[in-house]
């Protein structure tokens, strides 16, 4: 039942999209499998996917594991700018040094400053009660405009006619390549691995469970002797730290050097794609996939049939809507045939 | 036969991106040829995969608009040695790869005459964008011909950190405005800050379009990106065989930079100026940054008689006198 | 003197728009519904109000379609969120990317259609007194309206019945159904509230702040509106504060570069944030004030069990 | 025999009420008179407060009509019940924590009453004249969560009294509030019959039920079983109706106190003293309390809603860490403890039950095999290298829902989907599972009918027979004087000292509770001591 919501999804999606690109006049069998096949028909495509899915599913399970806890934590954009500034400052330092272990002190750098910068809100709330949703969020835009600084000022590349641009990282800096021909790289791995990771742990271990137990009931957490103060920090810090990894991973990655934008809002779009998944690891993940297929055939439809950006953003508007109705239709019979298996047990 | 474009913004957002959206349908237009376009690819990882899919998918031509796309464009050029790429404003080449870029600072000059023509206060408001070589020696340009018709006149910029955000430039127009300045001056994409001089009662210039529209009384004129000649060209080179990698900086003389017509406020005696100045730029008697110019500290880094080179114009990144504030390094 | 006049003129344009989508949104958490999709229901308001003063050239036609507008995408919202309680902040962010997409693809036409601004009502007499007249009395009808927003919002939550029993719902809806009151209606009006008054921040900025359409004109500031509502924990006269503050800054440094202070402008662009966050922390402090106002029932799904 | 007396207030016939997975209400009938307080009885889950539920139009019936004054009425919520003159406390209360007592008064009357400044005013009159009617002091202006839970009741007491209402139901409407609360209140409601209102009342208190009622109608499993004149009966024999079956037999005091009075100290509180917690107003500041409980004997700490009792229960716990300016000593089995946390004083042999049940004792979306790993994995050995033994956290919540006779459906249902009573016996289940060395219990058996209660009751002695020290925190002083060996009242925030409860008065206790002085008592303690 669980695994039929997307696909019931995605058929009343068929359906809305025939009508939706029929009115316009596109043909509506070539544009749906602009959408959903074609991205997907070379190995390459299937690289894509990973590559960009990867930043998606590693920030978004981060993320969801401080949602469980009721830590509200909306500025992993800039965690993820922070991350990319820090291991990208690394590279740039270490710009003549041809070593291996240049580039686990990258990725270290960049899951400290995505941590640093995590760290802020945590602390203004620990120490101050402030709101995080509101810091995290402001910090975000702080975060892009410190990136700006430094890419138009000192990491400028010395022989890059002064553009807004550092040097592209040494060979020692880049991310290696797993599947040769394409761009896929460590980032996926990473990614999977911790979404593996945060699911025993929110399963099985008393971490998880203290998450769990503090995010629905903070009383009986502080009763239970949980620490709420704890909790905020390892969220933030958790999820500065892959959010941190996902902008290292980025830059020294498919990019390959700093620029003034180097995340088309992956922090962002992850809240939806936790969400999406249903804060658990293994929906993130499916969600993270689904989410990286649309942009891709987003772009796809508008390669193939020349439609604008605006028709594939209401498209993938109207696909999350319906994944998120079907999704409460599913639950919502899985519980009445629940409820309805057990009768007069609870009157026992 | 294919051309694919790829684009940094949305075709919708009246300035950069649309005027080379205006480009591609002119070659649509005159060759008859498919032309395919991707909107709002951002700078990062997604560009490669953009470019990498239009070159895959069978365009002969592929034209990279931003400058943020240098890089992913040189990766993907490599893989498809057949395919033939132009991307805007870098400076990276290859045998597969041509750049081409306007002389906007032509243009610049030009306006920059009319400034000094027609402020009263002395003052000129200049809303700028991010802080790269190529808005600076727009900067520059417009101040030195400014000050050779006013040599008391400054410019002061605002910088707004973004291409795109009328409300933002609106304001900055504003601030401007308070401060002083009679004439305002962008290099943002969008026509607010038109439409702040219009209301205002002062006077503006239009930018990468003509904006007339916007700010019937207060638009002295635009300087206009005009692609569409150096588009249906290179589209039509690659058809032919004939195109070969080469780098392209186009200024008024190529078309590239073109002048909207005055508006009516500008009197008989400023066009003439701003005429002259224009021609004697197309037929290569006045180069805008010819000496002598000095920078904001006074000292004299063009002696008269030379003119900066091409290479210190890319990569300029200081003020000449004239310019109010620091550049920040 | 006048340059500090002109300076507020500016500052209270560039508040408007964060005043009404902050308000609108205020409204909303306060019945206990968090609707992240601000951005794109401001985006979709400014395109129905620029298209609609283009068809009709009537100001208060725009202003209605905008309001319209943004209402309407909010009934989506309230149908995924509230009818079928699908998760709030899934929806609302899934909000913002269809909206963007909608309104890109209704202004196709509009992009280099021009409009005047809406007119400037000065206020007899009172627009004639030196300083403040100019100041506060010769403005256009969204200005006026978003001085009285916070006054009615503040009206409305504590002296209407109605407003009692939104505050009510938000704070904890189990007891308010049992009380009989209908959690999911009050609920769906306060949304579709806080789209309309996205919406009219939206038909401020295709309409006042610069008349114009061009894709994704809002630039981020459904987001900031968000953030207000936080920073004003959740207090209709705090939220024009907070967009005052906001806006002022803003203002502030672009004047500040204009008399040419040697920060990098980045830095400049920073202080809005950083000043924001600031502030939040020094008023922060107070636990149980934040505890009164918050609304408990924030962003959770209501099951009428029955 | 014809009846020619006018119709009853409210009938009602074959009520039937169904629940996925329950049968709350199986076609009862009940027919109620003005001027009648009639006594609604059952174990809990029996289907009271659902079949109360549907006369205020909070649920709707599956089945079964409803007469008022005679005729059949459509209630369909509850604006439609106030209109026709039903007023209903509720059992877990229905108040607005971020409101004010005014806000939340005027939201359960009709409304005109919040409309404009004038009848704003009004209604404040109003409340303070009814509540000084009826003895129910209140502040209108106070915002809800400043307030102690005694308050909070009154609050719902005073929105019904205000209603003018023909018919007034109370769910449980006692369970917080003091003797002399209890009996203020009793006599109002009296009062109130005597003025033509009838009343249905909830509740397991079946000596109140003694007091004030003079019918009960009895449930069990959703069905009416008797419907009884109260005098007929005393609390053994409704009970046994209520159950079906004799109420055991139970003496819950060991015959002799001085058996423990050789063994060492389990717990010592000295010179305890606590700031309120910070941001909550209302919050009582502990001052300078002092007492030891010994291994084997159950210590009562009476005192009124709102004196201390949670600030106290936290301190115990460990919950909030001392803040700078408190001071006190304390320990446990002689082993220092003051700034130990939570988890540290666990593993030292405590044990804690608070009084709320949902959302502190135990989680209410997690199964009853996660909520038995909440605070057992201290103690019990339900973890490993940091990760949770599933299989033992199962094993062990099965055998705390087989001991306590917890009525489930198995160790993975929510505990929410538990009813108040069988959740509060599994929550006591989970902390005397840990052999604990000292338990904090606070109302044990608040909301419980008297079975339940009555098997709390047993395990709790049963725990301090094996030696462990136990202190109860509770509102019920009958409960206490039952249940405990020593008693000290705590009254704004100060401790009185201990008495031996067989040789002190529940009216001594009362006084002290009500804030008689300490020091004058401590005199005459030592003398009915000596
Ligand atoms: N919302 C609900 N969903 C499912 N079942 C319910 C619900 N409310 C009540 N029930 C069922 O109805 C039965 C009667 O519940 P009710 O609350 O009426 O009992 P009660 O007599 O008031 O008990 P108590 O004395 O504990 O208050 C319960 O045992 C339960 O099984
Ligand atoms: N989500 C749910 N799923 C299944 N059953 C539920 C659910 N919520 C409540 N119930 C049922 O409702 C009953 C709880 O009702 P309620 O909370 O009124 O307790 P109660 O009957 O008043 O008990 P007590 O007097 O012991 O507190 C439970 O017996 C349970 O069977
Ligand atoms: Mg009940
Ligand atoms: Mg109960």
């Amino acid at each position: 039942m669980v695994y039929l919501s997307p696909l019931l999804a995605l058929g009343i999606s068929l359906v809305a999209g025939t009508v939706m690109f029929g009115a316009m006049g596109v043909p509506p069998g070539g544009a749906l499998y602009a959408f959903f096949v074609e991205p997907l028909t070379s190995a390459y495509g299937w690289a894509e996917l990973g590559v960009k899915a990867a930043p998606l599913l590693l920030i978004a399970v981060a993320l969801a594991v401080g949602f469980r806890a009721g830590v509200w934590n909306i500025g992993a954009e800039g965690q993820l700018t922070l991350g990319a500034i820090c291991g990208g400052g690394i590279a740039l330092w270490l710009y003549r040094v041809d070593a291996a272990w240049v580039l686990p002190l990258m990725l270290a750098g960049g899951v400290l400053g995505g941590m640093a910068w995590a760290a802020i809100p945590a602390f203004l709330k620990t120490r101050f009660n402030t709101s995080e949703i509101l810091t995290s969020l402001m910090l975000t835009y702080v975060a892009a405009l410190l990136l700006s600084l430094l890419v138009h000022g000192p990491w400028r590349d010395p022989d890059g006619f002064n553009f807004p641009e550092s040097r592209l990282f040494s060979d020692a800096a880049t991310l290696p390549v797993i599947l040769p021909g394409t761009r896929l790289h460590l980032g996926l791995p990473f990614a999977l691995a911790l979404a593996a990771a945060v699911w025993v742990m929110l399963s099985r271990s008393l971490v998880g469970f203290q998450i769990k137990v503090i995010g629905q009931a903070p009383a009986a957490g502080r009763y239970a002797g949980f620490s709420e103060r704890a909790t905020v920090w390892f969220c933030f810090a958790l999820a500065g730290g892959a959010a941190g990894l996902a902008g290292i991973v980025e830059v020294s990655g498919p990019i390959g050097q700093l620029l003034p934008g180097i995340s088309p809002g992956y922090g962002f779009t992850a809240i939806i794609v936790a969400f999406l998944g249903r804060l658990h690891p293994l929906g993130v993940a499916l969600a993270a996939c689904l989410l990286a297929l649309s942009y891709l055939g987003g772009e796809a439809a508008q390669i193939t049939l020349n439609l604008p950006l605006a028709v594939t953003g209401v498209f993938q508007g109207m696909l999350l809507f319906f994944l998120l109705a079907c999704d409460v239709l599913i639950l919502y019979r899985m519980r009445i045939r629940l409820r309805n298996r057990h009768p007069g047990k609870a009157a026992a | 036969d294919n051309a694919g474009f790829v684009y940094v913004g949305p075709i919708g957002d009246h300035g950069w991106t649309y005027r080379h959206d205006v480009g591609r349908l002119a070659v649509e237009r005159e060759l008859g040829i498919d032309t395919t376009f991707v909107e709002s690819v951002s700078e990062g990882a997604d560009a490669e995969r953009v470019i990498r899919k239009l070159a895959a998918g069978g365009s002969d031509i592929i034209f990279t608009t931003s400058f943020g796309f240098m890089n992913p464009t040189i990766r993907v050029a490599k893989q498809f040695p057949q395919v033939k790429f132009e991307h805007a404003t870098g400076y990276k080449r290859a045998a597969n790869v041509s750049t081409y870029s306007g002389r906007f600072y032509e243009g610049r000059a030009v306006i920059g005459t009319i400034a000094g023509h027609m402020t009263r206060t002395g003052q000129i408001g200049y809303v700028a964008s991010h802080p790269i070589p190529e808005v600076v020696r727009g900067i520059n340009a417009f101040t030195l011909a400014m000050r050779k018709v006013n040599p008391e006149a400054t410019v002061k910029v605002v910088w707004i950190n973004s291409w795109y955000d009328p409300g933002k430039e609106g304001d900055a127009a504003k601030a401007l405005i308070d401060d002083g300045a009679d004439i305002i001056t962008q290099h943002t994409d969008s026509p607010a800050p038109l439409q702040v001089a219009q209301q205002r009662g002062v006077h503006a210039f239009g930018q990468a379009s003509d904006m007339i529209a916007f700010a019937p009384k207060a638009q002295l004129t635009a300087i206009i990106d005009n692609w569409d000649r150096y588009y249906v060209e290179r589209v039509k080179a690659a058809m032919d065989g004939t195109w070969k990698s080469a780098d392209m900086w186009g200024g008024i003389r190529s078309g590239m930079v073109e002048m909207a017509p005055y508006g009516d406020a500008v009197p008989a005696d400023v066009r003439a100026a701003a005429d002259a100045v224009a021609a004697a730029i197309v037929d290569g008697r006045l180069h805008p940054f010819a000496g002598p110019v000095n920078n904001q500290a006074g000292e004299q880094v063009v002696a008269p008689g030379e003119t900066l080179n091409d290479k210190a114009l890319l990569g300029m990144d200081w003020y000449v006198e004239g310019v109010q504030g620091r550049l920040p390094k | 003197m006048d340059l500090l006049i002109a300076a507020m003129l500016t500052i209270i344009t560039a508040a408007t728009p964060l005043l009404y989508a902050a308000l609108g949104e205020l409204v909303a958490e306060k019945s206990g519904v968090l609707n992240l999709g601000v951005e794109g229901m401001i985006l979709l308001g400014a395109v129905c109000g620029f298209a609609a003063v283009t068809f009709t050239g009537n100001a208060a036609a725009g202003i209605a379609a905008g309001a319209l507008g943004g209402a309407a995408l909010s009934s989506v919202f309230a149908l995924l969120a509230l009818g079928l309680q699908a998760s709030q902040v899934a929806t609302g962010l899934a909000l913002t990317i269809f909206g963007t997409g909608l309104s890109a693809l209704l202004g196709q036409d509009l992009v280099g259609a021009a409009y005047d601004g809406l007119p400037k009502l000065a206020v007899p007499l009172l627009s004639e007194i030196p300083l403040a007249g100019a100041l506060l009395f010769h403005h256009d009808i969204l200005v006026y309206g978003s001085l009285a927003l916070p006054a009615a919002v503040a009206w409305f939550l504590t002296r209407t019945r109605a407003g009692l029993v939104l505050r009510a719902v938000g704070d904890s809806h189990e007891v308010a159904h049992a009380m009989g009151y209908p959690v999911i209606r009050i609920r769906c009006l306060a949304t579709l509230f806080g789209g309309a008054c996205a919406g009219l921040a939206g038909a401020y900025l295709s309409l006042a702040y610069s008349p114009l359409w061009i894709e994704n004109m809002s630039a981020g500031r459904g987001w900031i509106a968000l953030a207000l509502v936080v920073f004003a924990t959740w207090r209709p006269w705090r939220a024009l504060a907070g967009a005052y503050l906001f806006g002022g800054i803003t203002i502030a440094q672009l004047h500040a570069q204009a008399l040419g202070v040697a920060i990098p402008s980045q830095i400049m662009s920073m202080l809005p944030y950083l000043a924001t966050i600031a502030v939040l922390v020094l008023i922060s402090r107070d636990k149980s004030k934040i505890k009164r106002n918050a609304p408990a029932c924030i962003g959770r799904a209501f099951h009428p069990s029955s | 025999m014809p009846d020619n007396r006018p119709p009853p207030l409210l009938s009602l016939r074959g009520m039937t009420k169904t629940f996925p997975g329950a049968v709350a209400n199986r076609e009862v009938d009940l027919d109620l008179r003005g001027g009648e307080i009639h006594a609604l009885l059952g174990e809990n889950g029996a289907g009271k407060s659902t079949l109360v539920k549907m006369i205020y139009g909070v649920l709707k019936a599956d089945a079964g009509r409803i007469m008022w004054r005679g005729e059949e009425v459509d209630i369909r919520d509850p604006a439609a019940a106030r209109k026709l003159g039903i007023a209903m406390v509720f059992q877990h209360f229905s108040l607005f924590d971020s409101l004010s007592v005014l806000e939340n008064i005027a939201l359960g009357l009709a409304p005109a009453a919040w409309a404009g400044r004038g009848r704003r005013n009004e209604l404040r009159s109003r409340i303070h004249a009814v509540s000084a009617r009826y003895g129910l002091p209140l502040h209108a202006d106070r915002h809800m969560h400043t307030l102690s839970v005694g308050e909070r009741q009154r609050i719902e007491i005073v929105r019904c009294l205000l209603q003018a209402p023909k018919l007034l139901i109370m769910d449980e409407p006692t369970s917080v509030l003091t003797p002399q609360e209890t009996s203020r209140l009793f006599e109002t409601l009296k009062q109130l019959a005597a003025e033509g209102l009838a009343i249905l009342y909830i509740s397991h208190k079946l000596d109140e039920i003694a007091a004030l009622c003079r019918r009960a109608t009895i449930l069990r499993g959703g069905r009416v079983v008797d419907c009884v004149q109260v005098a007929d009966q005393n609390a053994r024999s409704l009970a046994a109706r209520m159950m079906g079956e004799e109420l055991p037999d139970a003496d819950l005091r060991p015959p002799a106190a001085a058996a423990t009075a050789d063994r060492p100290a389990r717990l010592e509180v000295a010179g305890l003293s606590r700031a309120p917690a910070a941001g909550v107003a209302g919050g009582v500041a502990l001052k300078d309390i002092s007492f030891a409980v010994r291994g084997g004997e159950i210590v009562g700490i009476a005192g009124v809603a709102g004196n201390g009792q949670d600030e106290l229960l936290s301190a115990l716990c460990g919950e909030s860490p001392p803040k700078p300016g408190d001071t006190g000593c304390m320990a446990i089995d002689g082993q220092a403890c003051a700034l130990a946390g939570a988890r540290r004083r666990r593993r030292m042999g405590l044990a804690v039950v608070p009084a709320e049940r949902l959302g502190r004792g135990a989680v209410a979306g997690m199964s009853l095999a996660e909520n038995a790993l909440l605070t057992a994995f201290e103690r019990l050995p339900l973890m490993s290298h940091g990760f949770i033994r599933a299989r033992a956290c199962r094993r062990f919540a099965a055998a705390v829902v087989a001991r306590f006779k917890v009525k489930s459906r198995g160790v993975d249902a929510p505990a929410a989907s538990l009813s108040g009573g069988n959740l509060q016996k599994f929550i006591v289940g989970r902390e005397l599972g840990q052999s604990p060395g000292l338990l904090v219990v606070a109302q044990p058996t608040w909301g419980l009918d008297a079975g339940a209660a009555q098997a709390i009751g047993v395990a709790l002695r049963d725990l301090a027979e094996r030696g462990a020290a136990i202190v109860v925190i509770s509102q019920d002083l009958d409960e206490l004087m039952s249940l405990c060996d020593r008693i000290a009242a705590i009254c704004a925030g100060r401790l009185s000292p201990l008495f031996d409860t067989r040789a002190v008065s529940v009216e001594r206790v009362g006084l002290l509770m009500a804030g008689a002085d300490a020091g004058d008592n401590a005199n005459r303690a030592a003398r009915d001591a000596g």
